[in-house]
């Protein structure tokens, strides 16, 4: 019995690594935009003093049960994302579920909390979030193609769905899959444009356009539920495309130098982009992306 | 835990320190005031370095920022977006307009006097008030959130009879939903 | 007496002892429907055991009826929904007219159903088939819209269907003599190319047509959205796995034996893969909930197409459990819409919003029941999706499961939709007086959705006869190789535990459910869907604001091109220009003596001059 | 054609068809015409089947307060002679009745729904809410030049008392910037 | 024994004669009589066949003449079951039309029932006749008594319609006429069985031009394609029940003439495919003429073209399942198809142009009626559990014992366009709206019709979920017709008649 909460107490401590690690990106993320734009820009632990200030709001409205529990779906997803992904490779009190689940259980386990929260949009009855929620689920049908792609030709070329195993394999090979599958790793990059909701493809939530579209409604609690499930969620798939392109990490700073390295390709490209409108992203993620992903199943098959 | 006074007192130091830096800011931009909120948020004057930032929605914001004159038709969307703010809630008043109706004081449709239908925490005078003025609001502002005196809300709250009193007085067709609490 | 024979007698006396109880008023008929089919069920799982069966003679023909374990898979959806949605129909159906038609209908089609899996041979089989076509077809236009295009077209597609089995069954009777399942599976591999070709094309069509396969699916949205609500979660979730049962039995017990037969297996997969794609996106075009449900069991059907027609163990396994849970969650989704039109008297989405605070139980309902078509874990929709792509992309199958991804992607839309466009968004006054449907039709919803969750965190349950009928199949036993209760491997040994991520789940969402609803310091309260932050602008009681016209409107822009062309206008182009052309044949017949005396005249001219070539 | 033969042309065809009707030539493209006002439908209608004249631009209305009536005033214009035609009709101040013209032009329903609210003009089967531009308006036409707007301000509104030793400021700058006050300034002195 | 197989001839001949003597003493003897005569007449023919499949075939002589000189009536499990079939069938048109038109007056029903008792009578003596001109006479007796009851109704189009097939029936006569004549010149003559046993002696040449004679001129009694002009025109315009005769007594009577010729008479192989290829034509150019008509007995007599062509096709297969399957096909016919004309005569009863399109929500107000259109209509598209299906079954798997799968295919693509429009009309009938200007005004047939169609029906069940009950009295007499020799032997020896 011991072990199981030795096993608990790892993943509450992965949970609020992940998501002091998620706010920090975020908040650093938004410095350096703001460094971009010539400006001075908010502290990097700005994020940590919005979320306490949400956190420390005295009320809150929901408009029903739905509203009222969508957050805590989107925290399922964030938080099985990322007990789901091996965040330290051999470590035994950071491996949590990672045995229990695969690629393609991440992959729908990742649409639930979206789509709880969808649910809980709706139920809000602003037309803006039904909105933010069609284009969002259409954004989503649009870059899932590529990511998936890349994913199938992993799984294919190594016969395993496990991120463990394929962390393994590439520790055993010595070569970064991100060199050994180029087009999956682009394929994959291209995708989590799409996945981050980062300029140019941040229609979902457009602030002006929509009102921030599916969380028009919440505030408060549920606003700092969301956002630190935000966080979290954004570091579990950091995470991801560490262990499948960048070979994992075995201890937190290289963990940090490696996550860090993939986040700043969704921003800078964010910060450079204006905003395409809902079908221009789709048939961006089908043009490229696509063909990448073709090239990558191509090449799984060969080789 | 949160009865024990001492440890409420730090509760409180911390949660106004965080209201303090981090202004989500809702404006509203119905006069002529509203150009200036631009260059206050972008590089030049860059507010968000004060933890200042646009929100979205009421739901989200916890500054109501009031550029300029109020019209009655514009005054009652105001009352229903500021109602609709999440507790704590902070007004500023920005620009002569909301202060004494500025160069609209003999108007047949203007208010000219936001305080007796919202409390204002802080007024910024000027028509209009440069971005410096504008940030120097925010200054203060921050500094009432952190003594604890920013709490207009509280007001509007206890004199809500008075408040609507005075709302209802121009607003003779009130249609909205009551505000309960 | 035989209990195999028993049960059908049962169901034949019960429906028309019910017909006839309908002249009657009073509670009579829908006691003796009940009764009619909750005894045979009841009889069928305590006194039916694999292996039983019971033979006779007729016609000259041999009869054997028994159930395999195979059939018993297929047994238990059609029991099990077939009980649920007659306690629900009772309800639904109460009030209406001419309900024992229905409920006579309702128990012929359970009985055909029960007897084609019953059936060991092929003349019994085809028999029954053609009972739950008509039957099912009486039921299409029992509510007496659009009979003339939705009705006929269906019944053209089932009899087509049926034809090309009835051929295929004399075929095989004339080259094996026997009419037995089990003697044409051993004769098979001996049949001359051209036979063991044109046999299982001709089944298939039979078995496509009530599957849905894509050539062949243009009745089913029609005919799914036009039956009663109570009959079309059968007609969905249970008949056409008929259709499916069939399409096992073909692929996997003829077709394998095919030299090149694989190649047939991947075209039935990839019809299925197509068929699911477009099913998919046709669905979320859709703004009544009927055809969305009928255009989504379409795609969902496509699914388990592939998973069969793939046919590696866990692609069979795949197959199989999806009908299953296809069974299970469609059939919940036809009754949630049942009810909603029930109670509303509309299943048009644009119309109906916001009855979640109305009708909690049936939202509740239909939350697992989309949940699961989702394919989201931990429901029992995820584990079947889990198999099939594990099997696809284990067996190099790297471009179908792109397009079912696509589709199963896609899919998230309409699921989307058809929560949201019943159940969320603004609360209007219109649907205010809308009220809970009967416990006797939320009951049995509930049941099955629950049902859902029961075999997404134990899998095992059903896997476990699946598992049996497969080995009769003859693949290998996978129990604790491919499955145990709760856990699932893939080929390659990765596993998905459902029991530690099922417990993790829930414990997250208590946890953040406390978090959220915490009184005290935070203060949390209901606001109605009218308070909503719309610029400060308080809508009026009678402004609509909800968002649900062109709903997708971005997502179809652009997947436009793939929507174009629809098969339907080929098929009813095809129908007019054959009735254009026995217009032609019918003026034969002039109506003129003489023209008639002249006919005659040619005749005996034509047979005299070619009389050595015709009697030579 | 020059803009004199083309304005020539238009009166022409203008008093053929409507006798009453006074026209009065400006420089440039500009021709006004004075008419009854039962003739307005009609000769708008004219104006844009048969002239060309298919755009309105505007419907304006002058409070002629000591002469006891409304100039309602039709602005259209002809894309193809570059023209602007002004229908001008005098109604009695004390009872405006128009006709209505949104069957003519769809746009003509605001314009109208403003001179209503603004001035009281009531036009004849015009369909539209009453609310436009003034929501819950308790008061007179507020375009009207006999409405008082100060002292309907001062009723309705409060005022800022002002400075607390109630200096006139303005005397103040002006003799820092050393400017005169104009005359129609001096009228709004306290 | 209860009576000998002449009297299956002459009790309806002599009724016929007998009908308007005793109608003059009560009225009520004239529709009395025929359902004596009828019941008596099933009663006797259902127990020669019993006695028959218990004791072999029955060869009678008339006025003592043996043959091949003297005429002879010959009682096989064949002509057994389609005399049986006749009576039978013959006995529900009466019951139907007891009191078919009410208020009708003296002299149509005694018309109506004398040309029944003509029509029964010349049909039960084309199947036992063993003599061929015989068989012509007897061919002519039915024509003479069809053309009369087409007309019965007696106005323009009756008498059309009646014309129509007077002067197709004189054509055939002809055509019938120089057949018997070539063979009678040939092989003199004009016994079937002597006939049979001396074909192969006959010049080639004259046997297939007397073949071709023989067809056109039954073929038009047994409506093949291109003869069948007259049929549609004749259904139409006779009343329900006389169509009703007309499926299942005269048609059956025509193919039973043609087959014995095919199967008996003449040694051609190629007659064969001769039969399925016309028989196919016949099927499909009926059937789709079937689909875009408007009036209801008119969509009903192309159906029953349709099917004589399919029965046509099944014999032309030739083997014994061929023959069972054609045979099974005929009972079904005779079961079903007046089912049909008397149910669909009933819907439409009350409607001035008896078109389709005015049988809309006639569900709803005739529910037994529409009830039974619908069972016929399901029986005769071949759905199980009903009637149709086994005759269908059995007809596919003849062919495809053979090899023929081409026959399938067309025979199904048919059998769909039957499906469609027979439920086109019953989907008119159940779940369309009744409107008060457009639809038939409702008909509550007389107790008498009920009857006859509720036997049709129970008939039509039974078949259908116990086709046993009559599978062994079809291959009895699928086997005699197969079995020629003994046909010869049988009725040159005099058969059992000798014996007895």
């Amino acid at each position: 019995m011991e072990s199981i909460w030795y096993k608990i107490l790892g993943a509450i401590i992965t949970v609020i690594v992940a998501f002091i690690v998620g706010l920090t990106y975020m908040g650093l993320s938004r410095k350096i935009t703001a460094r971009i734009q010539n400006r001075k820009g908010p502290p990097f632990y700005q994020n940590f003093i919005d979320a306490l200030k949400l956190a420390s709001k005295t009320s809150a409205i929901h408009h029903g049960f739905m509203q009222h529990i969508g957050p805590a779906f989107m925290m399922i997803t964030s938080i099985m994302s990322v007990l789901v992904v091996p965040v330290l490779t051999g470590d035994q009190w950071f491996s949590n579920l990672n045995f229990k689940g695969d690629l393609i259980f991440l992959l729908y386990i990742m649409v639930f909390g979206p789509l709880g929260m969808a649910l809980g949009a709706g139920q809000t009855g602003n037309p803006n979030s039904a909105i933010g929620v069609t284009r969002g689920l259409s954004q989503m049908v649009g870059f899932e193609i590529p990511w998936v792609m890349a994913l199938v030709a992993l799984m294919m070329q190594y016969k395993t769905a496990s991120i463990v195993d394929l962390i393994n394999i590439q520790q055993e090979q010595g070569v970064w899959l991100m060199f050994s599958s180029p087009f999956a790793f682009i394929a994959a990059v291209l995708a989590m444009l799409g996945m981050f909701r980062y300029s140019p493809f941040d229609i979902v939530g457009a602030p002006t356009e929509l009102a921030s579209g599916p969380v028009s409604e919440n505030g408060g609690k549920y606003l700092f539920t969301l956002m630190s499930s935000n966080s979290i969620f954004a570091f579990a798939k950091l995470t991801l495309y560490v262990d499948l392109f960048l070979g994992g990490a075995s201890n937190i700073v290289e963990l940090l130098i490696k996550t860090f390295a993939i986040y700043l390709i969704p921003m800078l490209y964010g910060t450079v982009s204006p905003r395409y409108r809902t079908e221009q992203a789709i048939k961006y993620f089908w043009g490229w992306p696509l063909f990448f992903g073709f090239l990558a199943l191509l090449y799984a098959a060969i080789f | 835990m949160i009865n024990d006074k001492n440890s409420q007192k730090i509760v409180d130091i911390i949660q106004n320190w965080s209201r303090k830096h981090s202004i989500w800011v809702l404006a509203y931009g119905t006069g002529c005031g509203a150009i200036e909120i631009p260059p206050t948020m972008t590089s030049r004057y860059d507010a968000e370095r004060l933890g200042v930032r646009g929100a979205a929605t009421p739901r989200q914001a916890d500054v109501l920022l009031i550029t300029g004159y109020l019209t009655t038709k514009t005054l009652k969307r105001v009352i229903r977006v500021y109602e609709q703010m999440q507790d704590p809630k902070y007004v500023i008043g920005f620009g002569s307009c909301t202060i004494n109706g500025g160069m609209y004081y003999d108007s047949y449709n203007t208010i000219k006097v936001l305080d007796k239908y919202l409390p204002v925490d802080v007024y910024i005078n000027g028509c209009m008030p440069r971005p410096e003025a504008v940030l120097a609001g925010f200054g203060k502002l921050q500094q009432l959130i952190a003594e604890g005196k920013a709490n207009g809300a509280t007001k509007y709250k206890e004199n809500l009879e008075w408040y609507r009193g005075n709302q209802k007085k121009i607003i003779p067709n009130w249609v909205m939903p009551e505000y309960n609490w | 007496m035989n209990t195999i024979i028993l049960i059908f007698i049962i169901f034949l006396g019960g429906a028309i002892l019910t017909f006839l109880a309908g002249m009657l008023k009073g509670i009579l008929k829908e006691v003796l429907f009940l009764a009619s089919v909750f005894v045979p069920v009841v009889l069928f799982f305590t006194n039916i055991s694999i292996g039983q069966t019971f033979s006779f003679q007729a016609a000259g023909f041999a009869f054997q009826w028994g159930i395999t374990p195979l059939s018993y898979v297929f047994a238990l959806i059609v029991a099990g929904l077939g009980l649920m949605a007659a306690i629900y129909a009772v309800s639904a159906m109460r009030n209406k007219d001419n309900v024992s038609f229905f409920y006579f209908n309702y128990i012929l089609t359970i009985m055909s159903m029960l007897g084609i899996l019953f059936s060991r041979d092929l003349i019994s089989f085809f028999i029954f088939w053609e009972i739950m076509t008509w039957s099912s077809y009486l039921m299409v236009v029992y509510q007496g819209k659009d009979v003339q295009t939705v009705g006929i077209k269906y019944f053209i597609f089932s009899a087509v269907g049926a034809y090309a089995m009835l051929m295929a069954i004399v075929v095989i009777y004339s080259l094996t003599g026997s009419m037995m399942i089990d003697s044409l599976i051993q004769s098979f591999p001996g049949f001359s190319f051209n036979m063991q070709l044109l046999i299982p094309i001709l089944l298939l069509i039979g078995f496509g047509v009530k599957s849905a396969l894509m050539p062949l699916h243009v009745w089913a949205p029609g005919a799914y959205s036009h039956a009663p609500m109570a009959y079309s979660s059968v007609f969905s979730g249970a008949l056409s796995k008929m259709g499916i049962y069939g399409m096992v039995i073909v692929m996997v017990s003829l077709i394998s034996h095919i030299p090149g037969g694989h190649w047939f297996r991947e075209v039935i997969a990839w019809l299925g893969g197509i068929t699911a794609v477009m099913g998919t996106l046709w669905a979320i075009k859709q703004d009544d909930a009927k055809k969305l449900l009928a255009y989504s069991s379409i795609g969902q059907l496509g699914y388990i197409i592939v998973g069969v027609g793939i046919g590696t163990p866990l692609a069979m396994m795949s197959g199989l459990f999806l009908a299953v849970m296809h069974a299970l969650f469609k059939g919940t989704l036809f009754m949630v819409v049942g009810a909603i039109e029930r109670q509303t008297g509309t299943s048009n989405l644009t119309e109906v919003t916001g009855l979640i605070r109305k009708m909690p139980w049936t939202f509740l309902a239909a939350l697992f029941a989309i949940i699961a078509l989702a394919g989201i874990p931990p429901l029992g929709g995820f584990i079947s999706k889990w198999m099939l792509y594990e099997s696809l992309i284990g067996s190099n199958h790297y471009l179908l499961v792109i397009v079912i991804f696509f589709s199963s992607t896609a899919a998230f839309l309409y699921c989307y939709k058809f929560l949201f466009g019943f159940f969320l968004g603004q609360e209007e006054t219109e649907w205010s007086h809308v009220k809970e449907a009967p416990a006797m039709m939320v009951v049995p919803m509930l049941i099955l959705a629950v049902s859902t969750f029961v075999l997404g965190v134990f899998p095992g349950l059903i896997l476990n006869p699946i598992n049996e009928a497969m080995q009769t199949l003859g693949y290998a036993n996978t129990q604790g190789h491919l499955w145990e209760l709760s856990i699932i491997f893939n080929e390659w040994g990765n596993q998905i535990a459902m029991q530690p991520i099922v417990y993790t789940i829930i414990g997250i969402f208590l946890f953040f459910l406390t978090f959220l609803t915490i009184k005290g310091y935070k203060e949390t309260r209901y606001v109605t869907t009218k308070d909503i932050s719309s610029s400060g602008e308080v809508p009026k009681e009678h402004e609509n604001l909800t968002f649900s016209m062109n709903f997708m409107q971005p997502f179809f822009r652009a997947v436009e091109p793939l929507m174009r062309r629809q098969i339907d206008k080929y098929y009813t182009g095809f129908a007019n220009g054959m009735e254009a052309l026995f217009d032609f044949t019918r003026r034969i017949y002039t109506g003129n003596g003489q023209t008639y005396a002249m006919y005659v005249v040619i005749f005996v001219v034509l047979l005299l001059l070619f009389k050595n070539i015709i009697f030579g | 054609m020059n803009m004199q033969e083309i304005k020539e042309n238009l009166i022409t065809h203008v008093k053929a068809n409507f006798p009453e009707a006074a026209e009065k030539e400006f420089d440039g493209n500009r021709l006004d015409f004075n008419v009854d006002k039962q003739c307005i439908p009609s000769i708008l209608t004219y104006l844009k089947d048969r002239l060309g004249y298919i755009h309105l631009s505007h419907i304006a209305c002058v409070d002629w307060l000591e002469e006891g009536e409304f100039e309602i005033i039709f602005i259209v214009w002809s894309p193809e002679e570059k023209m602007k035609v002004f229908i001008r009709t005098r109604i009695d101040r004390e009872k405006p009745v128009m006709p209505n013209i949104d069957m003519i032009w769809r746009q003509a329903n605001t314009y109208e729904r403003e001179l209503r609210e603004m001035f009281g003009v009531e036009f004849i089967g015009l369909e539209a809410p009453d609310e436009f531009l003034l929501e819950d308006w308790g008061g007179p036409p507020p375009m009207r030049r006999d409405f008082d707007t100060e002292a309907y301000a001062d009723d309705t509104f409060w005022h800022r008392p002002g400075r607390e030793d109630a200096l006139d400021v303005r005397e103040e700058i002006i003799r820092r910037s050393r400017e005169e006050i104009p005359d129609f300034a001096k009228k709004y002195s306290r | 024994m209860v009576g000998s197989p002449v009297l299956l001839i002459a009790i309806p001949l002599l009724a016929a004669f007998v009908i308007p003597l005793i109608g003059m003493i009560w009225k009520e003897l004239v529709r009395i009589i025929p359902g004596l005569v009828l019941a008596y007449m099933l009663i006797l023919s259902a127990t020669l066949l019993y006695y028959v499949s218990q004791n072999g075939i029955i060869v009678e002589t008339i006025a003592g003449w043996q043959p091949p000189w003297g005429i002879n009536l010959v009682f096989s499990p064949l002509t057994g079951f389609l005399a049986t079939l006749m009576s039978a069938l013959g006995f529900l048109v009466w019951l139907f039309s007891y009191r078919f038109k009410r208020n009708v007056d003296f002299e149509p029903a005694k018309k109506y029932f004398i040309f029944l008792m003509l029509l029964i009578a010349g049909a039960i003596g084309i199947v036992i006749t063993g003599d061929i001109f015989n068989q012509f006479v007897f061919i002519e007796i039915t024509g003479i008594s069809a053309y009369a009851l087409t007309a019965f109704y007696t106005g323009r189009n009756s008498a059309e319609a009646s014309f129509k097939y007077l002067m197709m029936g004189a054509l055939a006569s002809s055509f019938l006429l120089v057949a018997i004549a070539i063979l009678y010149s040939q092989l003199g003559t004009l016994n079937m069985a002597d006939i049979a046993s001396k074909m192969h002696t006959m010049n080639p040449t004259y046997k297939i031009i007397a073949l071709i004679f023989f067809i056109t001129g039954i073929g038009i009694e047994a409506e093949i394609f291109p003869l069948n002009g007259w049929a549609p025109d004749a259904y139409t315009e006779a009343p329900g029940p006389v169509g009703a005769a007309f499926a299942g007594i005269v048609v059956k009577a025509g193919v039973y003439a043609i087959i014995r010729m095919i199967f008996t008479l003449f040694d051609i192989p190629s007659a064969y495919d001769f039969l399925i290829v016309i028989g196919l034509i016949t099927l499909i150019v009926a059937e789709t003429s079937a689909l875009r008509q408007e009036k209801l007995k008119r969509m009903l007599a192309y159906s029953s073209i349709g099917q004589m062509g399919l029965v046509i096709v099944a014999f032309g297969i030739g083997t014994h399942e061929g023959v069972f399957a054609a045979l099974f096909l005929m009972l079904n016919h005779a079961v079903i198809k007046p089912l049909l004309f008397f149910s669909g005569s009933s819907l439409v009863f009350n409607s001035k142009e008896k078109q389709i399109a005015e049988m809309n929500g006639l569900g709803k107000r005739m529910p037994l009626m529409a009830a039974f259109f619908s069972l016929g209509a399901f029986a005769i598209v071949g759905l199980p559990p009903f009637a149709g299906f086994w005759s269908k079954l059995s007809v596919l798997s003849a062919a495809a014992n053979e090899g023929l799968l081409l026959i399938i295919v067309l025979i199904l693509i048919v059998s769909v366009i039957e499906i469609v429009y027979y439920f086109r009309v019953v989907n008119r009938i159940f779940f369309q709206e009744y409107s008060r200007e457009k639809s038939a005004a409702p008909h509550r047939p007389r107790v008498n019709a009920l009857v006859a169609m509720f036997v049709l029906a129970i008939a039509i069940l039974v078949i259908g979920f116990y086709p046993d009950a009559v599978t062994g009295i079809l291959h009895n007499a699928s086997k005699d017709l197969l079995n020629t020799d003994e046909y010869i032997n049988n009725v040159l020896q005099l058969g059992q008649s000798l014996t007895r």
